[in-house]
Order: structure tokens, then C-alpha cells, then sequence
């Protein structure tokens, strides 16, 4: 077995009295799409805001292609390759398309001591990458408020995916999107894997996750409740895992089969 | 993807509906109103150019610190009360302990870059509203200024700075003017009027332009670069729009804002010292309101209060339509209490339309 | 004909005493038949009263009157407007040395700090050690001029005898009556215009004190007129504004008309008012005196 | 679906962590300080309470107007300028055109509530920040009242009203005292001092409590009432804590908005009309910058800047802490002018505290 | 058949240049519930709202229980019975659960001219009322913002119930919780219905409308692409249907069966 991109150790967060994570271990590999299911509150995204640098472990180590490491910005974590698209999206509203996408990493021209954004270029490229996405803008300045939830979500994980991701992170994607747009974004998904990116998918919906998942891993209050591998787990198996088994049992009746 | 339900806008339209725009349309509107009612009155004479044009000038300098802070998603009431600060600052370090001028300018603005990077620090630890924490400053400020110049010279004016002045090369940087052969020249094809008798008969009645002219025009020109070329610009919005988004993308947020609120502070000092190198005097009461006034340009121009959008040329066109209107009122012969009636009826007018200019860029609703 | 003057003035637009300046000029436009505009800037900064001299000067009137409230500040705009050619008399604060220097035809006025020492010797006559001086300007330099010459009469040191009182009337004489309560040994006060002269005086009149200690004041109102003939106040420092609105109008206009003009400069001020003289002051007090 | 993961709160702490907390350990704070450095000073004889009873009296009356408002999320800058202009009003209305006083008074409120609504009609129709719309009535209020007063009486400053009020019913309401007859008996056996020199000798030095107070007192008990206990109450926070789900559920936070503007208004009248009362006068510059100090009473008390949390009674101690640090420096004889640099000191420290105190009650992070 | 509780007849909005809705026409029968589907931005929440008073309706007809009306504020419809629970849930974080469960209709208690808020009764409703959910609360002043998502969405059903309501609208009550909570809430959409009040129910997920729906509604862009009734249709055919029925299927293979 190949080392992993990105692996996690035993990781613990604490918010002042409230213990978030209890000790996590998780790992993905090149080309695969890694799952991460939980209920809310399970601490999932805690757990990936950790990886990708917002928040410091509490306890517990990080390694990226068997390197130990620890990042003190989000922009630290970019360097090393791990991208994330947020559950609440970090786009701005105002902000043109080309300006959000190429946020914090813009390109650059310079004469002399003076630097400015090469918009030329920043404008050619976020269209190029749209479009390869399947999205195409009325014009790159157009304001990120103006496009549909779908297409932003599209627009955060194609600029993620040009900047040379090794990893990919995506926050529960699919959670306020539509089927269309929803098997969109599972199909950018299963592209960007073939690619040789690890991704990891975070998604309450066991059928989204069955979709595409290559592996899948249950959070429940912080801890996890195992791994498993595709093939080997069925829905109904993985469904009754995240909601601890109990409870959901007697509704299972009248709703019938997993919700 | 795109929605067929959704009508098309044409492209003139497109290309005109920026933050700026109604500062633009007011600019227009605001000179031809005084062409018609002041024009035979002098303020179109080079001489009453140079006057509502250093008035503009002046809230241009601050203008832009405070556009950039607000597009940044915080604003500075203290912005007044550091005007007051610096410019006692200036005086008192070099009337009363003899430093030369320009130790003393480069100390207000290390000291006054100083407080404003203790503002910024102040509302990003404790994540109070910049409006509370500029508002404590503000009185913190003023008090410091009144008290410390009764302190050392038992006057709350400070006057003298000019002798100390002379010759010196910072002092001019801030108080000179420019270009004065060429106004000489202009004097002398009979483009501007000369003074007909005194001690300066034959020299023109504006002799350059003065350095607080070329300092607005600089600052703005910076800022629109650094606002809008620039990556720093990007970052600029982006913490103003919403600086979560920007801390998960990488951006320096804190970095970003910290470095804003020394701008503004560092626009502050250089309002204050060209005045104390014009006037030659430094007093407690100097700046007082011109936070508002700051802020009031800023909006005029079409930024958002709440952050996240607007324009440098916006700010300075905000500047010029209030610079305009108050030396106008006074060439138009107006009753001058009425000034403020006006100012506040332009600047509901302004944020009208330019919130729905706004709503046509953004799609906001 | 119907020559165009402007008097530019220091005061923020909410000073009440320049309204007998503003009635003077009225008077005086319309029995000379001109045109005097009144300008001051709005929040009495003096930068500001500068650019509207600055301003006053472009539109070429036949005459300016300005004050001095700092001659830093004022004399680059007051020396082109003279280099320029227009007359300018200087008055209210500033002294006569400075308006020569600014190359003004004259000066109508009274100096700040020699008002204050004035008003200091006659404290000082009446046995006065210890006193509070009321300011309720404290941003403006010509306030802190006149209580530091009333100290300098009195020979003591200004330090915190001077209170920055604001200039909400209710704020004014609650600190009075808070520094009143808390020095039982001040036995002079003085304020330095009607602004803190009333709320200084109801909280004498509230503490019992109106009359037992020495109270004088700057500038006239009809109440401080009334105070003065109950005993409550001793003296009022009167600088007769209407003259200096008045006098300038006057001589400019015949200046501009004759070239005739008065040699030497007119002092206004400063003339006492007391419980003597009230009788004759009284009637236009806060209107035309 | 409690959580285990959460420790719990004890009942004690949880008691204890309320708005005006912060307040409350201010006050305390305050009052020790004082008694340690000025207790002998007169601050705390009859007279000295008296003193800053009714400057903190003056403050409770704006800030609770203040502290609703803000509470519903919106605030007013125009409260100074509304201060002046109400006393101009009155002035004008009695001494000049020589209306009875009630009547005058009557008008006052009428057209300053009337101009609150309009204040919160553009707040409201247009969705502008009320800090810009109210930045623009500051602005238009104070140069009609200047130019009004110009107009009509050819001064800034308009006495007389003192002979005009002689006997009137409504004049009494706002400057008269009460319980005098107590306050003579109290000075007669000794409990008050009592004068002993000057044409009062033998009255007490405090003749009964100002209607000032008596106005502060039922505002306070008034508002703290409105807001814990009514159905009214719950639609102030809730207009302020979130404006569309509160209309959703059908509260009319249009009607709520606009009637707390009317509200301040109101508050800002009564101010002015107890001032011109009892000095007798209304000038053009009553009330300058009083709406930051109104704001920073509300802020200290722990309410929330953008809205939809707060307390009455915390607003009400804001006040009492910024009269008696006021006036307690003036008893211990610091220099005056540092006034202001504790001010903005004390509202950082205080706001800073509350910000932790809110956090503890509401989980927010 | 007996009249419908609520009947929306041709209903047209228009937001100035954009048509929301192009003509939809939709009932719901007591003790019934009916689901709304439809993809991002088909028009299901502002067609809700419409029923709720918050948007007037550019044209067509409302009839509650047969009767034409025009509401002018969602208070009306409140009034008429008509409660909503909406996507952003509306409710005021910083307010005690109490203050939130009685929002607009809070009980007085009054002494001559004066009225205030019966809390104690108050109280003891709201912590009876959602424990009959299934949720103790520690107290009733706890601020709704320390609530998770899934308590939060039950405050509101509960408030809706309590106060009478003959209609009750969900709006996407289930996408942002986890599987337990969306249990849960299905659980109580069921015992609501049995109870004889009509359940809208508006989501993007199939299989959670398959659950509890009687009948379906399926939006697309401002159109109703027909109704179907529990039993007639398969999930794959109203997931065609949400999705416009192109684009989707060359997909399908990839990812297997419904999204
Ligand atoms: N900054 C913070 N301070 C304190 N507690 C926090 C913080 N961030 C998260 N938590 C707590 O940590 C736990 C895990 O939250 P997290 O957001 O990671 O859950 P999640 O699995 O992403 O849930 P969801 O499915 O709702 O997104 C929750 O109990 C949450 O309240
Ligand atoms: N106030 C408004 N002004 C202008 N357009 C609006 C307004 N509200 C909604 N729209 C538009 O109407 C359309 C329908 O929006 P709506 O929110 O009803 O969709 P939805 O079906 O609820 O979508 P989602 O599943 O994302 O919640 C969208 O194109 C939206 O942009
Ligand atoms: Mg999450
Ligand atoms: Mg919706």
C-alpha cells in the first residue's frame, strides 16, 4: 500500500468545555473518494476544518505524503496541496467570478516594485476551467450573488481542482442543491478522482455517499465508528451506523427503507 | 445553465451601472447647478478654483482612508479626533522641544499609525464593532490632544511652526506648491489674474498647486490601483465581504484590516500636517465632525457601509461634490446654516440611488 | 453704489453672541446701502474659516473684515486678499500689531489676553485668591487666552482652575456646582460668555452662592444685564460688538467711496459694565450691546 | 436530545448571567472608586448626589429612547440635533409668537415625533442603514434649527421662556420639583444641610426631587416594563434580532421600527423641553454629540449594537456610570479634560466584558 | 371529493423582470400530505410564501376551505390557518424558546389598561408542548440559539401545531439535518397528518417525499410538470421528472439508481 496524501492521526479538538473531536483517525489515498458521513453535530465539520488548517488540533498528528506537519492558516494548508470547498462556501456574494476564483492566490504581473493581478489572464482561465465544468458564464465579472447555488458550487471546486489539489475536501456539497445539480457535482466529483485527486466527501445522504465513495467513514459525537470499503457495506449497514442503530428502528416501518 | 427567464441587459447599460456612477451623475449635476446660480460669482476664476479645489482636496485625503477601511467591512470615527492628535503632535515636538520638522512629522506618523494599528488589533481580538471601539478612541483621543497641549504650553493652539519650518524638506512636501513657473508663465499671458499692487504685484493669484492637491490626487490614484489591480485589493473586498469566506480561502483578513486601519490613520496625518505646515499652527480643535464628513464622501461615492463594495473614485467624486456644494453655497451667497440642510438632503438623495445602482450590478434584492 | 462687503467671522454658527455683530451689519448695509455678507465656519475650526476667506477674497468684494482668531492660520489668505488689493479691517481678537502685520487698514477690537488681565485686576481688587474660569470653548485658543490672563492678573497658576465645562447649558452648571462643592475656597468665578455665564449662574443661585462671591463674565445678555443690577454678577467685560460690526462697514464703505479713512486703530473694547452703568447698557443688551 | 458532551451550568452563574450584568459590577466599581478617592469631598452629601443624580438623570432619558431603539435594531444619530431642535421649537412657538407654553410644548412633541417616523419611514422603505439616514437628519435637523432661529429672532440662543411659563400647568411637569415639603422638614431637623449664608439661608440646599428625575425614573420603569413584560417587548427583539423571520411569523416590525424612532424622539423632546424649562433658554447647540452619548449609556448597559439584545435597566445604569464618573472626576479634582480619555476607556472595558457575559448566556461563539 | 383546505388556482409572480411563477395550480386535502418537489430556484418557496401571505400573488386565485381570499401579511394567513415553517426557519437566536414559540400571538394577562405576556402559562405550554415532541428542554428561557438544528425545526412545527393551524407548510425541513433528526421530523409530519391538519411539504430529496407524501407536485421553473398520487409513480420517475428528464441519464449509469 502506497502512503497516503493525507493522513490523520488520532486527532483531538476541544472548544472550551465542549470536546468536538475524541480522537479521529482517518487517511486518503491518490484517486479515491473517501467518505465522511455523520449526524449533525457529529463533528464532521470540525474535523475537515482541522485538516485544512482553520482550526489547530487540540491533540494528535497530521501527515501529508508521510510528512508530519502543522498548519497555522488555511493558506499553509493550500500549499501543501489541500483544498477545500466549504459547507458555507466561501465565496463573496459582491465579488466578481474571476476575483473569487482566484482568491488569495491571484495571478500576477509586475514592472519594477510594482505588482498588479494579471486580469487578462485570471479572466481567460476561470472561464476556460468553467466551461470545462460544463458552466458557461455571460462574462467573468459577473458577481458570484448572481449565479445559482449549483453553479457556485461549481465554481468553488473547479478553482480548486485548477490549483493543483492533491486532496480535495468538500463540506456537504450536495445538501441544498437540486437532482440536477446534485448529480452534477457527484459526476465533477467522480472526474476530478479519475484525475489521481483524493477526495473527501462529507454528506449526510447515504445515497450520495454510495454513489460515488470509494470508502466510507462514520463520525458519530467525535469519535468514529469505523471504516469500510465499497462493496463491503450495504446502505441499510452504513445508514444504521450513523444514526447509532437505535431510535431510527421503529420509524423504519412506516417510512420505509433509508431516508 | 444559464435562465432563460431571466432578460438579457444590454451592454451600454452594463457598462454603466458601476459603484461609482452616481457619483459620477452627481458630480455633473452638482456643476451645472453652479455654473447656473454661481457662475458669474468667481468661484469659476482660477482663484476660486484653487478654493473649493483645495476644500475637495482635503476630504479627498481622508476619503480614501476611509473608503478603503469601509470596503474592508469596518469604519473610524476617530478619524477627527486623530486629525486633532497629529497636528498638536507635530507642534508640540517641534515648538516646545525643538526638534527639527521633520523628526517631528515622522513621529505623528509613526505615532499615529501607531493608534490605528491599536484600533485594528482592538476590534479583530475582541470582535466588537469598529463602531465602538473608534467611538472610545475618539474620546480618548480629543481628551490626549486637549490635555496634552495645555499641558506643555498651557494653550490649546500651538502656533510658530512655520519659522521652525523654514528650509526644512519634509515640511515643504507636505505645505509647498508646484509648478509655480508655470503659473508664473500663466500669470504673465494675462490665463491668470495678477495681483495688481503690494508687495506681489505681477505675481499670478494662484502661484501652484498646492502639495495638498498633489497629495489627494496621489492617494486616490494609489488607492484605485491598490483597490482594483491589485492582489491586495482582492483581499481588500474579500474582508470586507465576508471575512470568514476570506480567512478559509487563505486570505490575511486580520493582516488586511490591521493594515487598513493604519491607512486611515496614516490619510489623518497627512491631512493634519499639510494643514499645520499651511497654517503654521497647530489646535485641539482641528478635525472635529470631519469622521462624518469622511464617511459621508465615502457613501456618496456608492460604497456599502456594511462593507465589501464601492470605489476609490467614487470616495474622491463624493469629495468633490461636497467640496463643491459648501465653498458654492458660500460663492452663491447662500445663507450658510442651510449648508448642512442641503448636505443631508444630498446624501439621503446619493445613497438612493446608489443602492439601486447597487441592486442592478448585484442582482440583490 | 452698493458696494459688496463680507465679515468673516471664527464663531461656530451656534454662538450667540455674534448676533448684535450680525445685526450691526445689518444696520449699517442699509444706511450706507451696501451689501455685507456675514460667513463663519459651522464648526468654528479655524482651518475652515481660512478656505472661506480664501473663498471671500475670489469673488472680489470691496471690502473684507475679518477676525483674527489666529494669526498663523489666517495671514497666507488675509495677505492675498490685501496683496490682491481688497481693504481688510481686522477685528474682535488678535491685536493691533498683528493686523498691521497682515497689512489690514485697521484694527477694531480687543485683545483676548489683555481682556482676561483686566478682568484679573479687578478680581484681584476685590481680594480674589482662588478662582474658577469657565470655559465652555476649550477647543478654541482664544478662550484659554482670556482665563490665562485673568490667572496671570491674579498671579496664580492656570492648571485645573480652568474646566472644560462643554457647552450643554445642563453639563455646564452641574460641573460648576460639582467643582464648587468640592473647592469651598473659590471665591471668584468667571465665564467667558453668555454660553456658560446662565448655567453658571443658576447653580449659584441654586447653591446659595449668587452674590457672596465674585462673579465676573465676558460679553452681555439680557440676563447677565438683569444679574448684574441684582448684585449676582459684578462685572461684564463689553467689547461692544455692535462697533466692531458696525465701524468697519462704515469706514470701508468710504473708503471705497472718498478714499477718506481714520488714522490709528479703535479699540472697542474692553469696557467694564457694571452695576453702575448697567442702566443705559441694558435696554439693547444681547441685540445691539 | 440533551447533549452529554456539554458540562452543565450551575443555577448560580446561570442567575447571574444576564444584560446588565456588566452594568451592575460597573456601577459597583464605580461607586467604590469614588467613595475612595473623592468620599470627602462632598460628592455624596445631599447636594453632591443631587448633582450627579440629575446628570445621569438627563442621560437615562435619552439612552432608554436609545436602548429600545436599538434593541430594534436600528439607531439614531439625530438625537442631538433633535434635542436642540425641540427647544428651538418651543422658544420660538411661546416667546415669539406668543403661544401659552402648554401648547408650545404640545407642538414640540408633536412635529419631533412626527419627524422619528419620518426618520424610520426612509429607514424602512428604503432599506438604507439608519445610520445613514439618521446621519442626514443630524445634519438637516441641526441646520434648521440654526437657521430657524436666525430667521425669527435674529439670534442662536432665545431666552424668556422663564416669564412665559410663569404658572403653567405643563411647564411644571418638565422643570418643576416635588416633595418639597419633605425635603424643608429633612432640612429642618437636620438630615439635609441646609444654606448658611447668601439670601436662601435656611433653606435646605436640596429643596426636592427635580421632575428631571421623576422623568428619568418612569421612562426606565416604564421601558424595562414594556420590554420584559409586554407583547410589545418580545416584538422589539424580535424586530431586532431578525427582521424577516419576525415578519414571517407576523409581527409588524414595520410598525415596531417606526414607533421606536418615534419613541427616541419622544425621549429626546422630553430632554429638551426639562432643559429650556429649567434654564429658561433654547439655543441652536443644545444636544451636540448627545447621541453618541445616548448610544455609548445603551452600549455600557450591555445591549447589543446590531440589535435584538439589551436591557432597560442596563441602559439605565450606563447612564448613572457615565454621571457619576462624569461628576465624580470633578470632585476628586482631576483634570478636566482627561474626562474624556476615561470615557472612552471605560466604554471599551465595559463593552469587552459584556461582549464575555453574552457569550455565556447565549452559546454563541 | 370535499373542498380542499387551501386551493391555489393559476398562480402567477412576477419580481420585476424575473417570472418565479408562470401558473401553478396546487391543493391540499385534510389530513393529507402533499409533497412539493422541484429543483434549485423551480419556484417552491416563493409559491409557498405566496400561500403565506409574505408575497401577494402578481395573478390568479386563493381559496381557503372554498373561500376566495387575499392575504395582505403573513398574519392573515396565520389567521386563516395557515402556518409555516420556513427554510430559514425563522426564528430569532438570541430570544428565549418561550418568546420564540409565541412570536405574534403571545398570551396576555391584563389589569384595567394594561397588558402583559402571561409567562407562566406560557412557559408551561411550550415545555409541554415540546416534550409531547419528544425534546426536553432545560428551560424554557434557554435562547434558541444554543438548540441544534433538529430541535430548532421542531420548535417551529410545534409552535405551527399548537397554535390551531389547519395547513401546515414545511419548507425543506429536512436538508441540512442528519439522519436521526430527519427521522424524526418525518415522524412528526406523519403524527401531524394523522391529526387531521394537511402537511405541504416541499423538498429536493425524493426518497425522503416517497416517505410520508399522499401526493406529489412537481415544480420546474415556474411550472407544474403535473401531480401524481402515493402508488402511481416510482421514485426513478419523479426524480425524471424533477430533473427535466435529460441531462440526468447519462449519468445515471455512473452513479446508480436515485440520487
Ligand atoms: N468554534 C466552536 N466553538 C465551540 N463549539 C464548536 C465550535 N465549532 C463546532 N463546535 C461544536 O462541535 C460539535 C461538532 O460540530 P460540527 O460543525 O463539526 O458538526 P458537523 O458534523 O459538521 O454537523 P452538521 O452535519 O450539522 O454540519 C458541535 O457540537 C458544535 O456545536
Ligand atoms: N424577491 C425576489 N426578487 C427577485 N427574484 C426572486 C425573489 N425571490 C425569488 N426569486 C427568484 O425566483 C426563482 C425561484 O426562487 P425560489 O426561492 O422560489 O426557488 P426554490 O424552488 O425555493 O429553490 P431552492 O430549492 O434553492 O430553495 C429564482 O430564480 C429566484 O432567483
Ligand atoms: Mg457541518
Ligand atoms: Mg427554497
Amino acid at each position: 500500500m502506497s502512503t497516503p496524501l493525507i493522513e490523520m492521526d488520532n486527532i483531538e479538538k476541544h472548544f472550551g468545555p465542549v470536546i468536538a473531536l475524541g480522537g479521529v483517525s482517518f487517511n486518503v489515498m491518490e484517486g479515491e473518494c473517501h467518505c465522511l458521513l455523520g449526524d449533525n453535530g457529529a463533528g464532521k465539520s470540525t474535523f475537515i476544518k482541522t485538516m485544512s488548517g482553520v482550526h489547530k488540533p487540540t491533540k494528535g498528528v497530521m501527515r501529508v505524503s508521510g510528512q508530519d506537519v502543522a498548519f497555522s492558516s488555511p493558506r499553509d494548508a493550500m500549499e501543501a496541496g489541500i483544498a477545500t470547498v466549504y459547507q458555507d462556501l466561501a465565496m463573496i456574494p459582491l465579488m466578481s467570478v474571476t476575483r473569487n476564483f482566484w482568491m488569495g492566490r491571484e495571478p500576477r504581473k509586475s514592472f519594477g516594485p510594482f505588482k498588479w493581478i494579471d486580469f487578462k489572464h485570471a479572466n481567460k482561465v476561470t472561464m476556460d476551467e468553467m466551461s470545462s465544468m460544463g458552466i458557461n458564464l455571460r462574462e467573468p465579472e459577473q458577481a458570484v450573488g448572481t449565479l445559482s447555488g449549483g453553479e457556485r458550487q461549481t465554481v468553488a471546486i473547479a478553482r480548486a481542482v485548477h490549483f493543483g489539489a492533491k486532496v480535495l475536501i468538500l463540506d456537504e456539497p450536495t445538501s441544498a442543491l437540486g437532482v440536477r445539480q446534485t448529480s452534477n457535482v457527484l459526476a465533477t466529483i467522480d472526474r476530478v478522482r479519475k484525475s489521481g485527486i483524493g477526495v473527501i466527501f462529507i454528506t449526510h445522504n447515504v445515497r450520495h455517499a454510495m454513489a460515488v465513495g470509494d470508502r466510507f467513514t462514520v463520525l458519530n459525537r467525535g469519535q468514529t465508528h469505523g471504516t469500510a470499503k465499497r462493496g463491503e457495506i450495504k446502505p441499510e449497514e452504513l445508514q444504521d451506523m450513523m444514526a447509532g442503530g437505535q431510535e431510527l428502528a421503529q420509524l423504519e416501518g412506516s417510512l420505509g427503507g433509508t431516508v | 445553465m444559464s435562465d432563460e427567464r431571466i432578460k438579457q441587459v444590454s451592454a451600454i447599460r452594463r457598462a454603466m451601472i458601476r459603484p461609482e456612477l452616481g457619483a459620477i451623475c452627481g458630480t455633473i449635476l452638482v456643476f451645472v447647478f453652479f455654473f447656473m446660480i454661481a457662475g458669474d460669482s468667481g468661484m469659476f476664476s482660477a482663484e476660486g478654483v484653487q478654493n473649493w479645489g483645495v476644500v475637495s482636496a482635503q476630504f479627498a485625503i481622508i476619503a480614501v482612508g476611509a473608503c478603503l477601511l469601509m470596503i474592508a467591512g469596518e469604519f473610524d470615527l476617530s478619524v477627527g479626533s486623530m486629525i486633532g492628535f497629529a497636528g498638536v503632535v507635530i507642534a508640540i515636538l517641534s515648538v516646545q522641544w525643538g526638534l527639527p520638522i521633520w523628526l517631528s512629522i515622522i513621529a505623528a506618523f509613526v505615532v499615529c499609525m501607531a493608534i490605528g494599528a491599536l484600533n485594528g488589533f482592538l476590534v479583530i481580538k475582541t470582535g466588537l464593532p469598529s463602531f465602538i471601539v473608534t467611538l472610545a478612541f475618539l474620546y480618548i483621543l480629543r481628551g490626549l490632544t486637549i490635555w496634552l497641549s495645555i499641558l506643555t504650553t498651557r494653550q490649546t493652539i500651538i502656533g510658530g511652526v512655520k519659522e521652525a519650518a523654514e528650509g526644512d524638506p519634509l515640511a515643504w512636501l507636505f505645505g509647498g506648491v508646484i509648478f509655480k513657473g508655470l503659473f508664473q508663465w500663466l500669470g504673465d499671458i494675462g490665463v491668470i489674474e495678477t495681483f495688481t499692487r503690494g508687495s506681489r504685484m505681477g505675481q499670478p493669484v494662484v502661484d501652484g498647486i498646492p502639495m495638498l492637491v498633489v497629495w489627494a490626487l496621489g492617494l486616490v490614484i494609489f488607492g484605485h490601483w491598490l483597490l482594483t489591480k491589485t492582489r491586495f485589493g482582492n483581499w481588500i473586498f474579500a474582508s470586507g465581504g465576508d471575512a470568514q469566506a476570506a480567512r478559509y480561502v487563505g486570505v490575511p483578513v486580520n493582516r488586511v484590516k490591521i493594515l487598513m486601519f493604519m491607512f486611515t490613520a496614516f490619510c489623518a496625518t497627512v491631512f493634519a500636517t499639510c494643514q499645520v505646515m499651511e497654517f503654521g499652527s497647530a489646535a485641539a480643535d482641528r478635525g472635529l465632525l470631519k469622521e462624518f464628513e469622511a464617511i459621508i464622501c465615502v457613501v456618496i461615492g456608492g460604497a456599502l457601509l456594511t462593507g465589501g463594495y464601492g470605489s476609490v473614485i467614487g470616495a474622491a467624486l463624493g469629495a468633490l461634490i461636497f467640496g463643491v456644494v459648501q465653498q458654492g453655497l458660500f460663492f452663491a451667497g447662500a445663507e450658510s446654516s442651510l449648508f448642512r440642510v442641503f448636505l443631508g438632503g444630498i446624501l439621503i438623495f446619493a445613497v438612493i440611488m446608489n443602492t439601486y445602482i447597487r441592486r442592478m450590478i448585484t442582482g440583490e434584492r | 453704489e452698493n458696494e459688496k462687503f463680507v465679515l468673516i467671522s471664527h464663531a461656530p454658527d451656534s454662538d450667540s453672541w455674534w448676533n448684535v455683530i450680525k445685526n450691526a451689519i445689518q444696520v449699517a448695509g442699509d444706511q450706507m446701502d451696501v451689501e455685507v455678507e456675514y460667513r463663519n465656519p459651522p464648526t468654528g475650526d479655524l482651518a475652515d474659516m481660512a478656505r472661506i476667506v480664501e473663498q471671500a477674497s475670489a469673488t472680489n468684494p470691496d471690502g473684507i473684515i475679518v477676525t483674527i482668531a489666529d494669526f498663523n492660520v489666517l495671514q497666507g489668505p488675509v495677505k492675498d486678499a490685501v496683496d490682491k488689493g481688497i481693504p481688510v479691517i481686522t477685528i474682535n481678537s488678535g491685536t493691533q500689531e498683528q493686523s498691521e502685520k497682515l497689512g489690514a487698514l485697521m484694527h477694531v477690537g480687543q485683545p483676548e489676553y489683555d481682556a482676561g488681565f483686566g478682568a484679573g485686576k479687578r478680581a484681584a481688587a476685590a481680594g480674589a485668591k482662588s478662582f474658577v474660569c469657565v470655559n465652555h470653548y476649550i477647543t478654541n485658543p482664544a478662550s484659554v487666552e482670556r482665563c490665562r490672563g485673568f490667572a496671570d492678573a491674579l498671579g496664580v497658576e492656570l492648571g485645573s482652575q480652568m474646566i472644560d465645562s462643554g457647552q450643554d447649558p445642563s453639563e455646564v452648571k452641574n460641573k460648576v456646582s460639582a467643582y464648587l462643592n468640592s473647592h469651598q475656597d473659590v471665591d471668584a468665578v468667571l465665564t467667558l460668555g453668555p454660553n456658560s455665564a446662565h448655567p453658571t449662574l443658576a447653580a449659584l443661585r441654586d447653591s446659595g452662592l449668587a452674590g457672596e462671591i465674585m462673579f465676573g463674565t465676558f460679553d452681555l445678555s439680557s440676563e447677565i444685564a438683569d444679574a448684574i443690577k441684582a448684585g449676582e454678577i459684578d462685572f461684564a467685560i463689553d467689547q461692544q460688538p455692535y462697533l466692531q460690526g458696525y465701524l468697519p462697514v462704515v469706514i470701508l464703505t468710504n473708503y471705497a467711496r472718498y478714499g477718506v479713512l481714520p488714522s490709528g486703530h479703535i479699540n472697542s473694547g474692553p469696557g467694564f459694565i457694571t452695576k453702575d452703568n448697567i442702566a443705559q447698557v441694558e435696554k439693547y443688551a444681547g441685540e445691539y450691546r
